[in-house]
């Protein structure tokens, strides 16, 4: 049963150190804000899940939030690379992260079989790659009726997954729409969620392409305007092209990440203050 | 018109647009594009060619039809555009490893003359010189799409006789390397490149040289290539970009 | 690439003696009026498959059409017994029908392997059952990472899917909503498929709760308006309760059933005069 | 209330819904219902107990508020009141699978003393008597419900020594076997009859009378019951309906 509260109490909560943690959204729907009150919170040793770890995961492992990544594509999408992911791979700064790689239908296997309460997804995937050397929960079984080899994967069981939504109602239960990518399967698969909303609302009207989750498969639903930023919330916003562009450089160099970081992010009491630091406009609503 | 009249990047769009072009003769061709060249270059087959190419985006839209070049592949237009949005397992079990994706497209920091391709890491995996962004939707794409198509600059740091990590298979270690593999889809068919057209030999699965762009001579190919390459018998020249194709991918990047 | 025709084209061409056709719609969107087709063209031998063979197998099985079903759960809902199909199984007629049996989410499983072109699925399922002593294709396997044993079942690719929908554009991208239960893994699974649709438009409008298929997934789209009778299409008509419980007493006896196929299906030539038939109006659209 | 002031039908509703309020006070218990009794039991706590129990159907509905019983399980109605409409694929994947129903509802031609239950085949499986509508979703609510809720008219022909088809699993042959199935849902632990509420004995999981209806005797259940059947120590009689209950479910079947 999920508890409406504020993302400071939610990840205070939900969130400790140690934890493996799926933040998710495929360049749509990112929780930014929630990866920011981690780093607020200085959470450490975090094992971060995500397909696409893009510029929040950069945040998070420059932060020192990290110590182990599992993940499929770790780029600035339409930009470049992501320096403190990088950064942590190739010097072990601010330490080392390891790492475990998958593919993206690997990881969404993963997570359906998470959600699905399986141990194990199977898939047409990874043969010939040099990902099963490296990677070690990527085997072949034998289909029992046709002895074909078919690849099989672990499931994904974080401990927390976070996801931000387009709205809830009163009672928590939760809309998303447009691309909601693998959203549905990273909070099933999770023994705890979190979702941060731009608006919670009286009624949910139906809208096409919409997921819904209910209330009672959530553990906190905190309302949190922006909080994509600077991904975005179709209806809500747009994405912020310019921001992950700046990102580049502010990324590249340590003293600048960190300097970023301590007056946007640890220097601001919650996303609001964060969107007044970094002079973003709060939306009026859909 | 001159050289100078087009970009590179124009130049290979153009051609891997054309092959699309090439495929739409037998209905439409289903397209799993990655944000960049390839969207780039498959809504240009879009705006050109009839029956146009079906744009499929691996954050789970089918049937886009984006006014505007998409930024990122989660664009919201690519969504509102869409036939049919689905959730990122369903795209990829359902869609692409089901086989009803005709034509991928790759691209990556090194493609070996038998068509893999790296974009994991330069130097050792444990201990990278670069490490790159990863996989991502390649190995998958490269093992169930009818076709592939990457789309790559030509230089001897990125076309190496053998990849530093093999992210997606092209043709493993030559012929029959697939089949072992149990890969269902055809495996790479053209590398579109800034100095012209690559495609595999039907027996040894060696990339050759089949055609230049105007201009291009084959010293500049062979030194811009990490392994000894070869040159079809039957060595074109690909044509030009048109007017009508160059305005048009034109205004699609400025809409 | 869909073609859009008629029913009667559609049937003709891409339904063969012998053919494994699957059937879908769970409750809502039963393609009834491509059942009476088959029958009035005569196929025999069919392998019908269906989570609930319901009403439109009855008649199909009645009629002689089928020699084998695979099938979860044969009742007519909320009413009783498929008498046709309990003739069948208990006395053989009008002939011996083979039966494949599975529990609901085995068949589920089943569909959406082979809508994902995978040759097994796998489930928490079956296991302390009677059905995997009679059915040959239930076999436990062991998850390759935790040893733990779970049951896999061979994907279902039928020769034909054939689902109805409320309405289909001109190029014959098909839209359907409400419960769509597994009919996207039914078409996505089979070689060919019908979709009959309630309106043909010029455009999809977007809808919650839809499932979209492409054109090119599709082989043939036919305009059969009320074609789910006397199951129904949310938004253009409702369930016709009278006509399943009035289905009792005709299914109950043979020559009684007979005789109603023969007057209403065989003796129709098209799903506008079995309409006419049976007194049925055709709605004027959403 | 005299006892021809309800039906048996209103008697075993009544009584589900009952257990269903019970499991209420912590929470909303989530349902996972078939048509008939079940749907009507737990439409029935949803009106009268507080946290109400939350509706699953297999049809795909999650959440779904009927303000009238449905007829089928695919009743429009379900649909257009549910939370989510989801597919029935991930229904009993993604709901039922993972362990998030906390009550699921059965009933059967035969149950017998282990709670095993046979909708399948009366006689043998190969040239049955009665051939039955078979297991539909029974095999996987009983191995993966929290807990299961069994409605079903106490006789000696259907409360039987063995099952002659096991459609769905109770506790096998007796204590241990759920766990060596590797069953993750705790299994039956009421069975509402007409006479009166069984529940299996903690120890020996056999089926046990706990309660009778007002005016039933144990010698009725006894002959209504085709093993020895044993009663609870305690064995307590369950309260006549109360009108609030009759009103509600009358509202409701009226409709």
């Amino acid at each position: 049963m999920t508890t409406i509260c504020s993302l400071r109490e939610a990840v205070a909560e939900l969130i400790h150190d140690g934890d493996s943690i799926a933040m998710e959204g495929f360049t749509h729907l990112i929780p930014h804000a929630a990866g920011h009150e981690i780093i607020r919170q200085g959470r450490r040793n975090l094992h971060l899940v995500r397909m696409t770890p893009d510029v929040i995961y950069d945040q998070l492992i420059g932060a020192g939030c990290a110590s182990r990544l599992t993940f499929s594509w770790g780029g600035n999408p339409g930009v470049g690379s992501l320096y403190r992911l990088r950064d942590a791979v190739e010097n072990a700064w601010p330490h080392a992260l390891e790492i475990e790689e998958h593919s993206h239908a690997g990881m969404a296997t993963r997570y359906a079989a998470g959600a699905a309460n399986l141990p194990f997804g199977i898939l047409r995937g990874y043969v010939g790659t040099g990902l099963p050397e490296h990677t070690s929960g990527i085997k072949q079984i034998s289909c029992p009726f046709t002895g074909e080899s078919i690849t099989a994967v672990p499931a994904l069981r974080p401990d927390v997954a976070v996801v931000h939504a387009q709205r809830a109602d009163r009672e928590g239960t939760v809309q998303m729409w447009g691309l909601t990518g693998v959203q549905k399967e990273a909070v099933l698969s999770a023994q705890r969620s979190i979702v941060t909303v731009e608006e919670i609302v009286d009624e949910l009207t139906p809208m096409a392409n919409s997921v819904v989750l209910p209330s009672w498969v959530l553990t906190a639903v905190c309302h949190v305007p922006q909080g994509a930023h600077p991904s975005f919330a179709m209806g809500y916003s747009t994405r912020d092209n310019a921001f992950y562009k700046a990102w580049d450089p502010i990324a590249k160099d340590r003293e600048v990440f960190t300097a970023w970081i301590d007056r946007h992010v640890r220097g601001t009491a919650d996303h609001e203050e964060f969107c007044q630091s970094i002079g973003l406009g709060v939306h009026a609503g859909v | 018109m001159s050289d100078a009249a087009y970009t590179t990047d124009e130049l290979m769009i153009v051609n891997a647009a054309r092959q699309l072009g090439s495929l739409a003769a037998s209905g439409h061709p289903v397209c799993f594009v990655g944000i960049g060249l390839p969207s780039t270059a498959a809504n240009l087959a879009r705006h050109l060619y009839r029956p146009s190419p079906v744009l499929v985006y691996e954050s789970g839209c089918i049937g886009s039809k984006p006014t505007r070049l998409p930024l990122s592949i989660g664009d919201g237009e690519l969504a509102e555009t869409a036939d049919a949005v689905v959730s990122v397992p369903e795209i990829f079990a359902y869609w692409l490893q089901a086989g009803r994706v005709d034509v991928g497209f790759l691209g990556g920091a090194q493609l070996d003359k038998y068509a893999n391709i790296n974009s994991t890491v330069i130097g050792e995996y444990e201990h990278p010189l670069t490490r790159l962004p990863g996989a991502g939707g390649a190995p998958e794409i490269a093992a169930s799409a009818g076709t592939v198509m990457v789309i790559m600059r030509q230089s001897k740091r990125a076309f190496v006789e053998r990849c530093d990590f093999r992210s997606s298979v092209g043709y493993g270690d030559g012929p029959g390397d697939r089949e072992r593999f149990g890969l269902r889809g055809g495996g790479p068919k053209w590398v579109i490149t800034d100095l012209g057209v690559l495609e595999p030999d039907p027996t040894s699965c060696e990339l050759c040289m089949v055609a230049l762009h105007p201009g291009v001579t084959p010293e500049q190919a062979i030194s811009a290539t990490g392994w000894p390459l070869r040159f079809a018998d039957a060595l074109h020249t690909t044509d030009m970009p048109t007017t009508l194709e160059l305005e048009t991918l034109r205004e699609l990047q400025a809409a």
